[in-house]
């Protein structure tokens, strides 16, 4: 059963690199916020790794970190969609995504009128 | 090698290639598209490592309202996604290279070199349980032993709910959020709208009320019910409501609220923020799971829902 | 699960006597009740939530999916799962024969066909029924007529979808 | 006895796996996006109940063989209705083109 948590491990170590790299070289915000999701739930399944190695009193993995991750995984979606709920406010106001402060400032064409 | 690590070996490659597919494919859908079928199998990942818990969180929450979400966010992205140029150049590109590969290297390395019994809690919890007389050992440590985490991650989604909102236009303001849904009432999407929320709601409370002695809580319970509700909404059966509903904003306070109160009582009455009196363990953490349902169902369905967008009228 | 028409929600309680109303409710909760028993068993400790499941549950199925009156039969249900399950296994064995064949023979097109089932939840059940027949995925509405995407438009998928609406009337909506 | 229904399991499963890879070669050979729907809705619906099928010998109780029914059937649900709605937006797409 440990080989497993090795596996897990090493892949969640991989999953952390994959979202890092996402995270700096994607121009889209919204793949940032998906990348940083991606980099997340490495850190969380390296979190359940080591708790798989403190198996004990006949619970499979550590409560604790388990009861962690688990208010986790609600606080990253929250504040993914407080991100998103963001970026649409962005698109909403200026008609582009970019986080570029040099980008043409587009005459605000702000569809809601404020 | 056994037939299971033959199996994990397989589970590790397939959501790595789901991983590195949202990373690399060039339209932001498909990369949400990637994200979901990532975030289902990372849950069969969680249930190999007996977090099943977790397991269900992941799948219930991440994989499924989160990708609800940006599924939803790439499709009213679409139209700008031409915005190619400021893709970064290629030596920025070669560093974070290196970097993510040095960051994933070190971590790899300290799987690796970690102990085979890593110091544990679990015995502590499981000589504690008596206190609160539940059986699900998550459940003790989200509901008593780290009672406090649990309340301060209910005031943060609070505070997103409130971020969220304030992101409003002045018209709208207290207004429904998100864009009204038109769909057919005599479609398929009604038709399915109208049979699986009675079966769902059973399911979701099931889920939440076995949750004190097996795997299952308010968490996953209030994101079956949020789905729900969500389902109802997207189908036009049922349009969010308005912000400013005094009713709503009573749900969305109750969790916490609750939380606090009996945290307050137990300074008040016992020794400590959150002690629970041993004879009434198990009834308050049942009331305040009952309020945290209601106020996590509400609160995931109206943070995939968004910012006010209509107002009242 | 009891499934039922939704022709005008103000006409449908209006002409629906209250015991048969009731009736029908009581058969849903009955229904909420076997999946609860499923889901948890029987436990004393678990009736307060089990309560409070069912009648939820109850109360937004008769909210979203209005009762109404039409005899069924138990044997035509019946005969209909029996036909149901048949047509799984024959749409299975269509589909896994042609994507291994490697002629791969498929005439794919469409093809319309005129039911007799009202809009809505009627026409809805058929065509979540008939979208498992072999051949057949349903693709919405043109002209009042069901568009059906079919794999082989040379078999006779007219004279099954038929079939199909005969036993599903007499099981369900025999008024 | 058990031997008897391990024989079931397994070949059932078997089958169930059959249909499953025989509906991912359809959805991989087949031309366009609505033959595909069909190659993933009937041969995985039929892979999934056969699968269901031969689970049920297995499950330690009554319930348990419910609660395999039921993911069966909700599956089912949650598939055909979820392929009408794909098969429609693909009709649109192609009509529009």
């Amino acid at each position: 059963m440990t080989s497993g948590a090795t596996v897990f491990g090493l892949c969640a170590a991989v999953a952390v690199g994959l979202g890092l790299y996402g995270l700096i070289t994607n121009p889209q915000p919204l793949r940032k916020i998906i990348a940083f999701n991606v980099l997340g739930s490495g850190v969380f399944l390296l979190f359940g790794v080591v708790g798989r190695r403190g198996a004990a009193a006949g619970i499979g993995n550590d409560p604790v970190p388990q009861a962690l991750v688990i208010t986790g995984v609600v606080v990253a979606f929250a504040a993914t969609a407080l991100a998103i709920a963001l970026l649409l406010r962005l698109f909403q106001k200026t008609g582009t995504t970019t986080l570029c402060s040099d980008v043409r400032p587009s005459a605000c064409s702000d569809p809601s009128g404020d | 090698m056994s037939i299971a690590t033959v199996f994990e070996v397989v589970l590790a490659t397939v959501v790595l290639g789901f991983g590195f597919w949202t990373t690399a494919v060039r339209k932001t859908y498909s990369a949400a598209v990637g994200f979901v079928a990532y975030g289902l199998l990372v849950a069969l990942i969680w249930v190999r490592l007996d977090a099943v818990d977790v397991a269900l969180t992941e799948a219930a929450i991440s994989g499924g309202l989160g990708g609800v979400l940006l599924l939803g966010a790439a499709a009213r992205l679409r139209d700008s996604e031409t915005t190619a140029a400021e893709a970064p150049g290629n030596l920025t590109r070669a560093c974070a290279a290196v970097l993510s590969v040095l960051i994933a290297a070190a971590l790899a390395g300290a799987v690796w070199l970690l102990p085979e019994h890593a110091p544990t809690l679990a015995p502590r919890i499981v000589a504690n349980a008596w206190a609160t007389s539940l059986a699900n050992p998550v459940t003790n440590v989200l509901m008593a032993f780290r009672a406090m985490d649990t309340m301060l991650e209910k005031v943060v989604l609070l505070l997103a709910i409130i971020g969220v909102w304030s992101l409003a236009p002045d018209t709208a303001w207290g207004g429904r959020p998100g864009p009204c849904h038109r769909a057919d009432p005599n479609g398929v999407l009604a038709f399915l709208a109208r049979l699986l929320p009675p079966v769902g709601i059973v399911v979701g409370i099931y889920v939440f009320w076995t949750g004190a002695d097996h795997p299952g809580g308010a968490f996953q319970g209030g994101a079956i019910l949020a789905s729900m509700w969500l389902l109802a909404i997207m189908a036009g059966l049922a349009d969010t409501p308005a912000t400013s509903r005094r009713w709503l904003r009573c749900i969305l306070i109750a969790g916490p609220g609750l939380f606090l109160a009996v945290g307050l009582g137990g300074l008040w009455f016992g020794s400590a923020f959150l002690a629970y009196p041993a004879a009434y363990a198990k009834p308050l953490i049942l009331g305040i799971e009952v309020a945290m349902i209601l106020t996590i169902a509400a609160t995931l369905g109206l943070l995939l829902a968004g910012a006010p967008e209509r107002s009242v009228k | 699960m009891s499934m039922g028409g939704s022709s005008g929600r103000q006409n449908t309680f209006s002409g629906l006597a209250a015991g048969r109303w009731k009736a029908i409710a009581g058969w849903r909760a009955a229904c909420f009740i076997c999946l609860w028993l499923v889901l948890a068993g029987a436990a004393l400790a678990d009736i307060p939530a089990a309560a409070a499941a069912v009648a939820a549950a109850t109360w937004i199925s008769l909210r979203l999916l209005e009762p109404h009156t039409s005899r069924r039969s138990l044997s035509a249900i019946i005969r209909l799962v029996s036909l149901f399950l048949y047509h799984s296994v024959a749409a299975g064995v269509d589909v896994a024969r042609r994507a291994l064949d490697p002629r791969l023979p498929l005439r794919p097109g469409f093809v319309s066909y005129s039911t007799g089932l009202s809009r809505g939840t009627r026409r809805n059940v058929f065509t979540t029924l008939t979208s498992l027949l072999p051949g057949t995925v349903p693709t919405g509405e043109r002209n009042g007529q069901l568009l059906y995407h079919c794999l082989d438009v040379e078999q006779p998928v007219l004279a099954e979808l038929a079939a199909e609406e005969a036993a599903l009337v007499r099981a369900l909506y025999n008024d | 006895m058990s031997l008897a229904r391990d024989m079931m399991t397994i070949a059932a499963v078997s089958a169930g796996a059959f249909f499953f890879l025989a509906g991912t070669v359809g959805l991989l050979r087949f031309p366009d996006t609505l033959t595909r729907l069909h190659a993933l809705t009937k041969a995985d619906n039929l892979g999934l109940g056969l699968v269901v099928l031969g689970l049920l010998p297995q499950a330690g109780s009554l319930r348990d063989g419910f609660k395999l029914i039921g993911i069966w059937l909700l599956t089912l649900l949650a598939g055909a209705t979820v392929s009408q709605l794909i098969a429609r937006t693909a009709r649109e797409g192609e009509t529009a083109k």
